[in-house]
């Protein structure tokens, strides 16, 4: 049975259908393909279909344990997919917003194939039922909240007048329960919502009773989440919401003096994650392009007779908008790139301000889970190396070796060398597979579906490989790698793109694509022994980032090939050591760096710094005034893993 | 014959003419351009009902590409695109249905007072149609059409000039 | 009776367009694959997103389908197997084509998402790059022809196909035939890894099979078209005409669909640099050569 | 000589009434229900209410704008391409001069900037 079936009796023309349903399973994958790639499961081969948009979904995957906030997106998801709709879950049972998984199977290629089995015979028997309820969940609902178009600041829970221009309020839905929304929510809203969900929905163009639908002022409604009723007078700068003191002045930014407000929304204020203020206004203050040519566009409102309320015409409407690089005053909205986005990096959410399809601001926050690496009592060797592995599926075997080096350095003991060399082997063969992994998420972005085909079939037979197996991928590499030096549109699709200047917060292939060496391995003496030099490049764009890492998988090939063993590490005796260790390595991603303290035998203390964490803030300047295929390129060829984000 | 054609011919111009005023009724932008588009299909489907077929598939053609560019320059520019807002964009109301049933009147004097010349016993066939329009265009009329092609090029200029801003030399 | 046979053709054709397409995706050929999944979409619900224009939402799809199928019946598949040959031929074609452009954009304004809306708007975009590479190599083609009559177009071709008379035609064409039929690498419209879906993705169930059907049907009808402008129709030696048509269509429908996938996405700055900077100066070479070559070798 | 352009129409007619057999009878299948949050535009996971019916700024105005010019072009040359075998080189020279001048307006075009992203 299906908790998504439809509402009907299996008859004739439904039997056919549930039939052809269950031939045809359309696929949404949560999280995302880089994490099912990971887990080493290749979707398209156990026989379901992968689709971009969770309309066009049949099935709801989801693939390992995944965060609350994971969790109520995914939820969204199954929320906005059509009947009759199924959820398959592998390696996890606590899904709280979702209903009850149809079918739940182990997380690995075979159980994904029973899992899609036992998923076509439910449909083909339950795809439709005589009775069906709602799947409802508390992020769904929303709360309608009345805003000014002139003046976005001004925000309250009940219809009124502006305090500022006396303008009527407009209603507008804010979802009910956002992340990080306030904590009092006046229930009278919760069946008023409804109300005016349903009618809006019935006629959707006709006003919803005397409220205007919202104005078209779209760019300064940002998300501004209500806040507690403050009482006293605040001064805001109409331009920088974000600019608030307690007295009269002038705004920091642009000089505009400060209008009294209503201390409305003081902590909205205090979140970076809307702050503008390093949005790049410099264009608009010495702007010195003569406004001929701008005025003919503005209509000419001389012999416009006023309609009921104040007409603004275009000019002051559009009089303190921010201007775009060629000098249109234009409206910019908020789209979310959601954390199931397919190209991006799964888990990452990217809301860009879009200027027509240019990027004219960006924020990126991970949903991932902030995993606490020790909860509050010591830990086992053993669990602290499976927990660490277990925060990064991209690169487990990374953060495992990082744990155990961390811990001998902290016991004082010395590892032999055959087993330094295995550890190398392994450490190079997880290099390979995540550049594989990022080269298919890369490919999937651009549209370039022969690589992410290929590159997503030759990381799935490295995983598991051993040195033989290795040595007889060789040739396939080598070929991968000639195929893409070759392809046409490839170098003038990533020339360019995402150039990052040099900066010591550069990790990893992105640090050595602008040139700067801080390769975690040309310190370390097994790899020297083994001939290691790194590679770089300086252009500092998409391109040289694809190449350097092209470069580091034929590189990694040749040393596993003189490492000649490949074991993955396994945490030493320590016995009840006590003491402090760090360690450093160099993940797929950049240098990850360790420090822990142990005590007689337990880990106490664990501080760890990750690459991505460092990257993510590089994303806001990488993408400015970038265009919409542009800046999601160079979201993604920075490989970021929302996994390892440390908040 | 000549009902069924009659027949058609109406029903295309009365299309028009409603798609005409949805132009004008609708709050939204996008709304507008679009009636106005198939305002024009209709017309060049008029055409082809009179069996000037050439003209009428022209017509259908370039008026689709054309409205669609104005679409995007009056959703670019025009307050409130979408038509939420239920703004009443009419302005002038009396003075224009005044110059509305002044040109009524007017086309209705031309089309029943003028004198049209005899009516012509039959239409070339459509292939024969573009031959003689080639002809025309190459040999009688060669002026309209090279005079044609100079003002669409002061038309180009004009568009550069005005909309685009030109690069400064002194950029890097 | 004849129209009947060329829908029925048509139907076929569109079939095998989706199983050469699956085919190229997932390299298994699965000939029942598209009538299962055809039934499923129709089986699922269609969901119509809540502040949308329902207009543009529900005509976009069908307009889609009428573009491409009325475009279709000005195209001979044999001498005698043609539904309206029209005296405008070439002309009604690409008339027909633009409705291609006027109901994406009614499919990306309609249902009031961002994705949707930046999609429509990016394929006028796309059509301002194409639109010149698609109306100058017809006019090559109806230069040596002497007129737009389709069946005309085909008998001018009787020695020598109009790809060998003139080949910089034939790749404008084919280029901004793909482009049209928003094939990979163009699709702009509909990127998956861009705009997730953009115009397609608030579509579900049977308007999205509607919409799919559109697309198929679009795809074999281009196909058509470039046989019937450059590789001489049914024209052919040993088999029947009717086969060679047969080969040729699906043989340029498999090059369209198989050209897509070694190629990353276009940017759409780069595209309309190419067309404008590169293509339309080659497109009137092409019309002058074919001038000259006219007058020398009629 | 009209049956043409009639048979065209009832094409028309008849692929709209297709599309209506093919909805009725997705209708015969069940209804589409009304749950919250479903008839949201998906945007990934997000919740976007927000209508987005904004002015949209298109960067390609300029190459717009000499498409518009060029649109008109290929309205003169389909007559010209169908009587050019007739006329001979005449003919060339004539729209040689009529392509000329329009190639000048894009040269023109292109050196101020028109024919990039604004």
């Amino acid at each position: 049975m299906i908790v998504g079936a439809r509402q009907g009796k299996l008859s004739g023309l439904r039997q056919l259908v549930a039939k052809a349903m269950a031939r045809e399973l359309t696929g949404f994958l949560v999280p995302g393909l880089d994490i099912a790639h990971a887990w080493g499961l290749d979707v398209e081969a156990a026989g379901v279909r992968l689709v971009a948009s969770p309309r066009h979904a049949s099935v709801l995957l989801v693939v390992g344990d995944i965060s609350p906030a994971l969790r109520n997106a995914a939820a969204v998801i199954y929320a906005q997919m059509a009947r009759p709709r199924a959820l398959l879950v592998l390696g996890t049972d606590d899904l709280s917003p979702l209903p009850s998984a149809d079918v739940t199977a182990e997380l690995s290629q075979h159980g994904l194939i029973d899992g899609i089995a036992q998923l076509r015979i439910a449909f083909a028997e339950g795809a439709f039922r005589p009775e069906v309820a709602d799947f409802d969940a508390p992020m769904l609902h929303v709360r309608v909240e009345y805003t000014c178009p002139m003046h976005p600041e001004v925000v309250q829970d009940e219809p009124g007048s502006c305090p500022k221009c006396g303008m009527t309020l407009e209603p507008r839905e804010v979802s009910a329960n956002d992340v990080d929304t306030h904590p009092h929510e006046t229930h009278d809203h919760h069946n008023e919502s409804h109300g005016h969900q349903h009618e809006s929905h019935d006629h959707p163009h006709e006003a919803h009773g005397h409220h205007h639908e919202t104005h078209s002022h779209q760019h300064q409604a940002h998300e501004h989440q209500p806040v507690d009723q403050g009482a006293s007078v605040e001064y805001t700068c109409p331009m920088h919401p974000e600019v608030v003191q307690d007295e009269p002045g002038s705004c920091p930014k642009c000089g505009m003096t400060l209008e009294p407000r209503k201390a409305q929304n003081s902590q909205a204020h205090a979140h970076a994650s809307l702050d503008h203020s390093e949005m790049d206004h410099g264009d608009m203050d010495h702007s010195e392009m003569d406004h001929g040519g701008m005025d003919h566009g503005e209509m000419d409102h001389s012999g416009m007779d006023h309609g009921d309320h104040a007409f603004m015409s275009m000019i002051d409407v559009t009089k303190d908008l921010p201007r775009s690089s060629d000098g249109l005053p234009m409206d910019w909205i908020d789209v979310p790139f959601g954390p199931f986005f397919p190209g991006l990096p799964s888990g990452l959410l990217l809301t860009l301000t879009l200027d027509g399809d240019t990027v004219a601001g960006s924020s990126a926050r991970t949903l991932a889970e902030n995993v606490a690496l020790l909860h509050h009592s010591a830990l086992e060797p053993h669990s602290f190396v499976a927990r660490l592995s277990n925060l990064e599926p991209l690169a487990p075997l990374a953060y495992r070796l990082l744990a155990c080096q961390a811990m001998e350095n902290a016991a004082g003991i010395k590892t032999t060398a055959v087993a330094a060399h295995g550890r190398v082997g392994a450490l190079e063969r997880e290099r390979i597979t995540s550049h594989l992994g990022w080269l298919a998420l890369f490919g999937q972005q651009m549209g370039f579906d022969w690589l992410l085909r290929r590159a997503a079939s030759l990381q799935l037979k490295f995983q598991h490989a051993n040195y033989q197996q290795i040595m007889a991928l060789k040739p396939d590499i080598v070929s991968l790698i000639k195929r893409l030096r070759r392809t046409p549109l490839l170098k003038s699709r990533n020339a360019g793109i995402g150039r990052l200047a040099q900066d010591n917060v550069l990790r990893g292939p992105v640090a050595r694509a602008v040139g700067i060496n801080n390769d975690a391995r040309s310190t370390n003496p097994v790899y020297t022994s083994l001939g290691f030099k790194a590679i770089s490049r300086d252009s500092g764009d998409s391109l040289a980032r694809l190449q350097v890492r092209l470069d580091e998988i034929s590189q990694s090939l040749a040393l596993i090939d003189a490492t000649g063993a490949i074991e993955p590490p396994e945490p030493a005796n320590i016995g009840s050591a006590t003491g402090a260790g760090e360690a450093l390595v160099e993940t797929p991603r950049g240098a990850a760096h360790l420090q822990l303290t142990l005590e007689n035998g337990r880990v106490v203390t664990a501080q760890l710094e990750t690459p991505s964490t460092r990257h993510l803030t590089l994303i806001d300047a990488l993408i400015e005034q970038q265009s919409l295929g542009d800046a999601l390129l160079a979201v993604g060829s920075l490989d970021l893993s929302p996994w390892e984000i440390r908040q | 014959m000549i009902s069924v054609q009659l027949f058609f011919i109406s029903f295309f111009g009365l299309a028009a003419v409603w798609f005409a005023v949805v132009v004008f009724r609708t709050h939204s932008m996008m709304r507008s351009a679009l009636a106005l588009l198939f305002s024009q299909t209709a017309l060049g489907a008029m055409f082809i009902g009179m069996q000037a077929e050439f003209l009428g598939v022209l017509q259908i053609m370039m008026m689709a590409t054309e409205m669609s560019i104005m679409a995007i320059f009056m959703v670019m520019f025009m307050m409130d695109p979408g038509g939420l807002g239920k703004m009443d964009m009419t302005h002038q109301k009396r003075l224009s249905v005044i110059a509305g049933l002044v040109a009524f009147v007017a086309v209705v004097v031309v089309a029943v007072f003028a004198d049209w010349g005899p009516l012509a016993s039959s239409v070339p066939d459509a292939a024969q149609q573009i031959e003689d329009l080639g002809l025309e265009l190459l040999g009688r009329s060669m002026l309209i059409f090279e005079t044609a092609g100079l003002t669409i090029l002061t038309a180009m200029i004009a568009a550069t000039a005005v909309a685009v801003e030109p690069i400064k030399r002194n950029r890097d | 009776m004849t129209t009947a046979l060329i829908l029925l053709l048509l139907a076929v054709g569109a079939y095998l367009v989706a199983v050469i397409e699956a085919w190229t995706t997932s390299g298994r050929w699965r000939l029942t694959a598209p009538i299962t999944a055809g039934i499923a979409l129709l089986g699922r619900e269609s969901i119509v997103p809540r502040k949308s224009d329902r207009v543009f939402f529900e005509v976009a799809p069908v307009l889609l389908l009428i573009s491409a199928l009325i475009a279709a019946t000005v195209l001979p598949l044999t001498p005698d197997l043609i539904i309206t040959d029209l005296a405008t031929g070439a002309l009604f074609i690409n008339a027909a084509l633009v409705y291609v452009l006027v109901a994406l954009l009614m499919a990306g304004w309609g249902p009031d998402g961002a994705y949707a809306m930046i999609g429509g708007w990016r394929f006028l975009g796309q059509l301002i790059a194409y639109a010149m590479l698609i109306v100058m190599p017809v006019t090559a083609v109806a230069m040596r022809a002497e007129s737009l009559l389709t069946t005309q177009i085909v008998a001018s071709q009787a020695d020598l196909w109009n790809i060998l008379y003139q080949p910089l035609g034939f790749v404008l064409f084919f280029v901004a035939a793909m482009a049209l039929a928003f094939l990979p690498p163009f699709d702009l419209t509909t990127a998956n890894s861009e705009l997730a879906g953009g115009v397609e993705a608030e579509y579900s169930g049977v308007r999205l099979a509607v919409f799919r059907l559109g697309r198929l049907v679009l795809v074999i009808t281009l196909a058509t078209t470039t046989v019937v402008f450059y590789l001489g129709g049914w024209q052919g030696p040993w088999l029947p005409p009717w086969a060679w048509s047969a080969i040729k269509i699906l043989a340029v429908t498999a090059l369209m669909l198989l050209a897509g996938r070694a190629l990353p996405r276009i940017r759409e700055a780069d595209l309309l640099n190419l067309c404008w900077k590169l293509g339309i100066p080659l497109a009137l070479l092409n019309i002058f050569v074919v001038g000259l070559l006219i007058l020398v070798w009629p | 000589m009209l049956e043409q352009y009639g048979l065209l129409l009832g094409l028309i007619v008849g692929t709209t009434g297709f599309v209506l057999c093919l909805y009725a009878l997705a209708r015969a299948t069940g209804k589409t229900r009304q749950e919250p949050g479903k008839d949201v535009p998906a945007t990934g996971g997000q919740l976007s209410r927000d209508p987005v019916w904004v002015r949209y700024h298109a960067r390609y105005y300029g190459y717009a704008l000499l498409f518009l010019a060029f649109d008109m072009e290929m309205a003169f040359m389909y007559p010209w391409a169908v009587v050019y075998k007739q006329v001979g080189l005449i003919a060339l020279l004539d729209m040689g001069v009529f392509l000329a001048i329009l190639f000048l307006g894009l040269l023109y075009g292109w050196s101020q900037g028109v024919l990039r992203r604004q």
